[in-house]
């Protein structure tokens, strides 16, 4: 392990990372959750390199989706909720390019979007559940049967409702099937890899680990970049392992203005200017050019937000957040 | 007796806490149904159990979170699953069925069943909103779920532009037919009252309304022919309630005060 | 957390544990795999206290599973594989009992057996697989159809083999679907756990967290039992909450002569001499006497078998197995 | 050039760790199996990345393990996972390709179909072994599965007593049109021999004999027709593979003296 081969060795740079796998019309999974370990540096350089035509496939990726829907990244969207809890009820980008017929959205619910990329991880083209039954989520799709049919990278069905083949077994006289995902790549930003693409997550998961094994490619952001040897001590807390991972990129506060668990809180302050210049077409301009445009690296990017204001997002040892921190 | 003062946000934390039975587990979104949640433990139910579609079991919650992936659900709970975990705990009928759910929406209709996806046509929404995010699962799963509804006409109609989380479908025995489990939304709790499904008829009716406001208005203030005929005046909270809802639940009032429309 | 309720409190002697909640007829799944982490103690208590007909599902949980058999306890059994690696490659009281007829098997894959836990652990009524397709696992039953029909606890087929309701989406023609299990209980030994029944596995944790969440019960045995605020202070760390868990037993050395990993290494030597007491029934009856009938709980066991033998099989701390131990 | 000597075994070895290419991410079991990963590792596949169906991936083997739930496998491994992760890592097409598996069988037929359940009708056998294991799934998901056999009629058989993973099924194009993914047994390493299955015909054909053994020996071995047109000689383990074999590999000899079966 310790006198590993240059193959294993993934480390590159953000912009080449993201250069190199997030295309033109690639179907893309992001990590975290609403406000939570979003990859958001991988998602601002992927706005900067002004990628085109992304599928994205989402759960409840709400800050992230925001800023590619922002960015006017997404062409097509399967998501669970585009929203940040009670901090931004429905992202605003989200809704108005929905409103606007700018991306076209199909809907399923968190459980079957999940299931979906467990189903990808798992190699096989559907899972079941008795979730939705009945619903317009099943009733209801937002890719046609033509353009399903067109094509061969979606489904020819949305999801499809069986009897249950072994009769009353397990309580079910029916199942909702949901097919596969298997995205071209996914991004997820954790608090820890090596070299190798081995990665540990502190706090809850999400959905992380079914996307990344789901996806033909990984990039990871991590905070910290340390040996194969610290984090093989405990392989049990190790939650991806590195065959699964493409690229390694070292990008400390990776995740902001979302929070990163152990390490720094969401910026409640940010968010809520983020959704005040998202509502009208020249302040979300400005603001990106402040933050996106603007600023040619992520690095420029955080002496833009300012050291003093990161800082005082610093999570507590105990709590894994900022205590007391200003969120109202 | 003195005569109390409190708000209907207030009121409608302590109509749900009420529901939560002491040993239950709860499932709850942020905002008011979080305190809610947080209410039933410190009030009436103190063995009840906290968790979110996030995977958290049992967390800490020393702060009010504004999220269900806000790090403040993640100290010092039981585990920390991930999102399939935490749906498999309500559709897994050993520990589904010890669940009691709180959800919002947008809309509802006089079977129970919620939107929180949009109004106007699917493909070109007037208003479109967040979506199902784990709602349309948690109505499948869970027997008992509650929904908190402001209470206006525009809300409670005959027909939801977009079923996103089933209740009682259409009625009758709909939804056993269509597959899913007993359950879904059997109480709604708004800001004048608690309404409940017909375990017959599978309609929402008027259960209590609160005091100070009369059925007709409730009635008025819904899109949809009520049963009214049962109803009765709601107990307020009591003293003891408010006191440990205002000092101890939400010190800060980030929800009682802060954030009136979730 | 603190001043947590006695309704959560749920730390009980082994012998009430078994008593209470495993009987005559009980469907029952046990954790571990091969050589490691069996509940070897819970399973002593069960041929102890010589219950019988119990309808065993098992993946690969050779020690354990060897025992009951052995015991005379098992009447039905569904299973992947009975066997302990290269340290004996059939569990010999499985073999003979198969071979003479005395209890009736049905064979599964490993995967398999793990999906019908972990649909049982979603409540679905099956999951798929593209395993076994064309194998006689999937044309032979061990359970007739007329026994099936006759029993609601079984499902009316052993395993379905279905064309792919979505084409070739996925890659897959057909699929072959694994009905649920749920076990009336689920016995497992792990390193820590609390009063409540949070359990913290340290090194693999097999198929046991999917095990104990299909499981009505959950017995769990264990070699530390700590507060609950230690075990919360790192939820990532703990696999199983405690809503899962009816009874949690304090059983040190609980695992015994299998490994627990971090802990206590395997006992060859008493491995070794169980097989070839295994092979002749009365070298069998004079070990059941010896290790179980004749003791009458862990702790005579563990004195039976001897304090010093125990300490020569404790773990290194760094690779978590005793180095170097005499396994020849 | 000096002549080496040098067991059956360790040939078996050395030609199973000369399949293994460099990167190939290998699934192996205990015993010679477990050898031949680590040999290829330390010999001609150093980037090649060991795991087990138990879920651990790239452990530091420190020591040769007794079973895949040995500790000797968790230590220093880069995740440790559960079994459902083991096999979902190779149904998933994207690691699943980049496979390598070595199985071990009581039984195999023409087609490289193997028996790891019983022999005897399977409802009361006359012998009952172990069963699938993880064998099952295997040769069902895996491109390239190495089988380990010892060269004995009554184990290369035309018809196995019971198909407990799948190879080429019936032959010709059977094992597609079952469903299963391309695949399972290619390549058959005894203590005589190296089998592989042709292309065309889907059957096991003589591919190389170990030296001093003739190929008409093979086919007096095998319980079925054997091709053994298109054979030549093995080349025998180098000095530098039985080194780091013996030396490096299993320095105590507990695969290569202890356990002649498995």
């Amino acid at each position: 392990m310790t006198q590993r081969q240059p193959q294993h060795h993934k480390v590159v740079p953000l912009t080449d990372a993201v250069r190199r796998y997030v295309r033109d019309g690639t179907h893309l999974a992001i990590g975290g959750f609403t406000l939570n370990r979003n990859p958001m540096a991988a998602i601002r350089e992927i706005v900067r390199q002004r990628v085109r035509n992304l599928h994205l496939y989402a759960h409840s990726n709400g800050t992230g989706l925001d800023e590619l829907i922002g960015g006017g990244c997404v062409a097509r969207l399967e998501i669970a909720y585009g929203g940040n809890g009670v901090a931004t009820p429905t992202c605003i980008r989200f809704r108005k390019a929905v409103e606007a017929g700018r991306i076209v959205v199909e809907d399923y619910s968190n459980y079957m979007m999940s299931l979906r990329f467990l189903a990808g991880a798992m190699g096989v083209p559907f899972l079941p559940t008795l979730s939705g039954l009945g619903s317009d989520i099943a009733a209801r799709w937002g890719f046609s049967k033509a353009m399903r049919r067109d094509d061969p990278r979606l489904p020819d069905d949305k999801l499809i409702v069986m009897d249950n083949p072994f009769g009353a077994w397990g309580e079910a006289s029916r199942v909702l099937l949901v097919p596969a995902v298997n995205p071209d790549v996914t991004l997820l930003h954790v608090q820890t890899a090596d070299a190798m693409g081995t990665c540990r997550i502190d706090g809850l998961p999400f959905g992380d680990i079914e996307q990344a094994k789901a996806s033909r490619h990984v990039i990871v952001t991590c905070e910290t970049l340390t040996t194969t040897e610290a984090l093989r001590a405990h392989p049990e807390r190790n939650q991806l392992a590195f065959p699964h991972v493409s690229a390694v990129c070292h990008v400390p506060w990776g995740g902001y203005p979302t929070a990163v668990y152990r390490r720094y809180d969401y910026d409640a302050e940010y968010l809520k200017a983020y959704a005040e210049a998202a509502g009208d077409e020249e302040r979300f301009a400005a603001y990106q050019e402040r933050y996106i445009f603007g600023v040619d690296s992520h690095e420029a990017f955080l002496e833009a937000v300012g050291r003093p204001r990161l800082e005082a997002l610093k999570a507590d040892p105990e709590t894994g957040y900022a205590v007391n921190m200003k969120r109202g | 007796m003195e005569k109390l003062c409190y708000t209907p946000r207030e009121m409608m934390t302590i109509m749900a806490a009420r529901e939560i039975g002491d040993g239950d587990i709860v499932f709850c979104g942020t905002g008011i149904s979080m305190l809610a949640a947080v209410a039933a433990k410190k009030i009436n139910a103190p063995n009840s159990v906290i968790f979110f579609e996030t995977g958290a079991v049992d967390a800490r919650i020393a702060e009010l979170p504004l999220a269900v992936s806000d790090p403040r659900i993640m100290y010092g709970a039981a585990a920390h699953g991930n999102l399939l975990d935490a749906f498999a705990f309500m559709q897994n009928r050993f520990t589904g069925d010890r669940i009691i759910a709180i959800l919002g929406a947008a809309q509802i209709d006089p079977f129970g069943n919620l939107n929180t996806t949009c109004i106007g046509p699917y493909d070109r929404p007037v208003i479109r909103f967040s979506g199902s995010g784990g709602g349309c699962d948690v109505a499948s799963f869970v027997p008992r779920c509650i929904a908190f509804m402001q209470h206006e006409k525009r809300k409670f109609v005959e027909r939801i532009d977009y079923l996103t989380s089933p209740g009682g479908l259409d009625g009758g025995r709909s939804r056993e037919k269509a597959g899913l489990r007993p359950g879904g939304i059997g109480v709604v709790i708004t800001n004048k009252a608690v309404m409940r499904i017909d375990p017959e008829t599978r309609r929402l009716y008027l259960d209590r309304y609160y005091p100070g406001i009369a059925p007709r208005e409730i009635q008025d203030s819904t899109g949809f022919a009520v049963d009214v005929s049962r109803s009765c005046e709601a107990s307020p909270p009591t003293a003891t309630e408010l006191r440990i809802l205002r000092e101890v639940c939400d010190p800060q009032g980030l929800i009682l005060r802060n954030r009136p429309s979730d």
